[in-house]
């Protein structure tokens, strides 16, 4: 034994003396951290414990987020394709709504909260990631800017048959933002019903409608 | 009771810059509780100060001064040692003093 | 003088004024010079608004109620709390915070600063500590635990965060952290991680510290307990932690719980060698 | 630059905030501050005369250009002018105007700084009322942004 290897057992020796238990696999620390999140939460409001039981989803794109391992193309793909499923058209067969009223949902934050009442209103929490209008200063950065959305991607008139392909892109994201990218930040909006279908064309019109500030 | 302020009282330049923080709700009458009743107005009316006894300022605050109200003034000629006293009264006739002395 | 400065701008001397003014005036008019140059950006307007803020913190008054709380004899055992132990011995209150939280072998548990005045509230005032965990935040004995780690925070300000990894709780803690950092959950999907995982983001206005690593982890964390300027309270990292996860569409996690601490040792350990700037002042 | 007729509608915003403290009884006229033209504006002014609130240089306001929430804006008020007896802070577009008023004295600086709730955004004013019941005033505008994440 060399002096490098002897200082070695000599410091794990001490390290295990210190220690009595060591430190458990990483399947066991998985495991560690569902029982900690079992005993750590309690039911609020409409903030039931199901919240903190993670679809398949997103239990996928957590493991690679903490990991910095990125998602096999396949696993990302299977991700992408079940969240395409979800995705319904307009039953009114109408995309754009009110840009007004898309404005008023997308400056709002409130929503499926512990404090909000249950069936409250929700609103689309879009300033909080993107800049939208260039009136409102107060936009986050955590998602790309959406000003001019329709105009850049040059939609003069988003019943023409040019801006379908876009026009339902942008509904598909707004519907479910996994079926494009499958561990996308942007939450479900429509999948997970946190906006109504009117409410996504209010929001539609925001981003797609020429009389939008937006395309201005 | 009401908690004590905080009073900071530093000369500099033949003068003591003194900036208070006074423990008060400063309700203003503008908001309505759960129940869609409007919560009374509460808050500091009147701020006076003194120099060692000697009153110096006078002030009336309207309910728009911020929760935990911060005052920043100037008293001419102070120097380390004198003893600065602030007063508040708020609109429930409710009052308190405190003093520090000028470092 | 102050026109001397080389932040001053002939604007800051108007003509008139005598030099005993232009002192008294220096702190004030920094802003108002400021406010008079052309064309500022909004990131600048914000920036200047936080720095006015800085000057008078009412975190300062939650501070000096916490030290009395800490020296004065209260609860069932009509006792002080001077004898605490936060980790470095008992009564050792400087330098606690930045080692919070720590494995402490008396309750064989990792606690943050919060849980462990529960325990120390426990054991030497006589209060029940379930019962402390259980009352709503801003309510009776829990303002009290708050005013009481403002202090124990600012006995550390300017110290550097060095969290202990030696004992294999305090390991443990920081990889469950890791793992509940990145959980995506609740109704929108969100996690810690979607807001606080890169640098240079904001949400709104508000730069979003990037908790995995420094210097955000330190800025992050090492804030609170701050005075929060939108409702007047003062809020500890338990608070902190339970609005995100309010925010976040989770359920409720529980006072002094293992996750929010396991997420205090995970954004502690991130955050080493970083300033500890606490009690801070916060939109 | 101002225009005149911004500077008329400026001392009679100023007027009228002060008459609706209920301090000042010289401004308790019948001021509609809300809806002014041009030649109203004049009138008013000249109907008050000497007491016609004037902006002046010599008088300053602090404060924030955004104010990152409203609840807290840091606002200051100095004035070198002599022969001032108090000065005051006026939000504007508060439902009380008037967020403080400072007694001067020979023993204090006319320098004085608070912090005042904003309900939205709004022109503030620090406004210096001489012995003689002269008006002089600085105005400054201050944004109220929404800030977090508003849930």
């Amino acid at each position: 034994m060399n002096r490098i290897d002897a200082l070695i057992v000599a410091v794990a020796t001490t390290l295990l003396a210190a220690c009595s238990t060591p430190m458990p696999s990483g399947a066991e620390l998985d495991k560690l951290t569902q029982d900690i999140l079992a005993r750590s939460f309690r039911a609020e409001g409409q903030a039931k414990l199901e919240r903190i039981s993670p679809d398949e989803d997103n239990r996928l794109c957590a493991e690679s987020d903490q990991t910095g391992v990125a998602l096999d193309a396949k696993v990302a793909q299977a991700i992408e394709a079940r969240n395409m499923a979800t995705i319904q058209p307009p039953k009114d067969g109408k995309f754009l709504g009110d840009w007004k009223q898309g404005e008023a949902i997308a400056q709002s934050g409130a929503g499926k909260t512990w404090t909000d009442k249950e069936g409250s209103v929700n609103g689309g929490n879009c300033y909080n990631c993107h800049q939208i209008s260039q009136e409102e200063l107060s936009y986050g950065t955590l998602g790309p800017s959406l000003y001019n959305y329709g105009k850049l991607r040059g939609v003069a008139n988003p019943n023409s048959v040019e801006s379908k392909p876009i026009v339902e892109y942008t509904w598909g994201k707004l519907h479910n933002a996994r079926a494009y990218n499958a561990c996308s930040n942007m939450p479900r909006f429509g999948h997970k019903g946190i906006l109504t279908e009117v409410q996504i064309q209010h929001v539609m019109a925001l981003l797609l409608d020429p009389a939008s500030p937006v395309n201005k | 009771m009401s908690d004590p302020m905080r009073i900071r009282a530093q000369a500099a330049g033949g003068n003591a810059t003194i900036r208070v923080l006074m423990s008060h709700e400063m309700e203003s009458g503008q908001r309505k509780d759960g129940n869609g009743k409007i919560i009374p107005a509460w808050h500091i009316q009147d701020v006076t100060a003194s120099l060692n006894g000697k009153p110096v300022m006078t002030a009336e605050w309207g309910p728009a001064v911020s929760k935990n109200p911060f005052l920043q003034f100037t008293i001419k000629g102070a120097k380390a040692g004198d003893k600065v006293a602030i007063t508040w009264k708020d609109n429930r006739g409710e009052s308190r003093t405190d003093e520090a002395a000028v470092t | 003088m102050s026109c001397l400065n080389s932040q001053a701008t002939a604007m800051m001397c108007p003509r008139g004024m005598t030099a005993r003014i232009q002192i008294a005036l220096t702190v004030t008019l920094f802003a108002w010079a400021g406010a008079a140059m052309a064309q500022k950006s909004s990131a600048d307007s914000i920036a200047e608004y936080r720095t006015m803020l800085q000057d008078g913190n009412p975190a300062d008054l939650f501070e000096a109620k916490g030290e009395d709380l800490w020296k004065q004899k209260r609860g069932p055992k009509n006792a002080s709390l001077e004898q605490c132990d936060l980790g470095k011995g008992p009564g050792v209150v400087k330098g606690a915070w930045v080692e919070l939280p720590r494995y402490f072998a008396d309750t064989g548990r990792v606690q943050d600063m919060e849980s462990r005045l529960l325990t120390c509230m426990q054991t030497l005032q006589g209060f029940n500590a379930e019962a402390l965990a259980k009352t709503p935040f801003g309510k009776d004995e829990q303002n009290n635990v708050t005013a009481i780690a403002t202090w124990i925070s600012a006995e550390s300000k300017g110290m550097t965060f060095n969290l202990s990894q030696s004992h294999v709780e305090e390991r443990k803690m920081y990889e469950v952290g890791k793992r509940l950092f990145y959980l995506r959950g609740g109704s929108h999907d969100f996690a810690c991680a979607t807001c606080h995982a890169q640098d240079d983001k904001r949400i709104r206005l508000q730069d979003l510290p990037n908790l995995t690593k420094q210097p955000g982890a330190a800025n992050g964390f090492g804030a609170w307990p701050a005075y929060r300027v939108s409702n007047g309270q003062m809020w500890g990292m338990q608070l902190r932690l339970n609005d995100c996860y309010r925010q976040q569409r989770f359920p409720y996690p529980l006072f002094g719980s293992e996750a929010t601490i396991a997420l205090g040792v995970y954004m502690g350990v991130n955050g080493k060698g970083g300033d500890a700037t606490a009690p801070a002042i916060k939109r | 630059m101002h225009t005149r007729r911004e500077t008329l509608r400026h001392s009679a915003v100023v007027a009228g905030l002060l008459a609706s403290t209920g301090l000042f009884p010289q401004y308790a006229q019948a001021f509609d501050k809300v809806a002014f033209d041009a030649k109203t504006i004049a009138e008013a002014v000249k109907a008050m005369g000497g007491a016609a609130p004037v902006e002046s240089k010599d008088v300053t306001i602090t404060g924030p250009d955004i104010a990152e929430n409203g609840a807290v804006v840091p606002l200051g008020v100095s004035t070198w002018l002599p022969n001032v007896k108090r000065v005051l802070l006026l939000v504007e577009k508060n439902p009380a105007p008037l967020v403080a008023m400072f007694n001067l004295s020979p023993d204090i600086e006319a320098i004085f700084t608070t912090r005042s709730k904003m309900g939205q955004s709004s022109d503030v004013y620090a406004v210096a009322i001489t012995h003689d019941g002269k008006a002089f005033f600085a105005k400054k505008e201050v944004k109220v942004t929404l800030g977090g994440c508003g849930g």
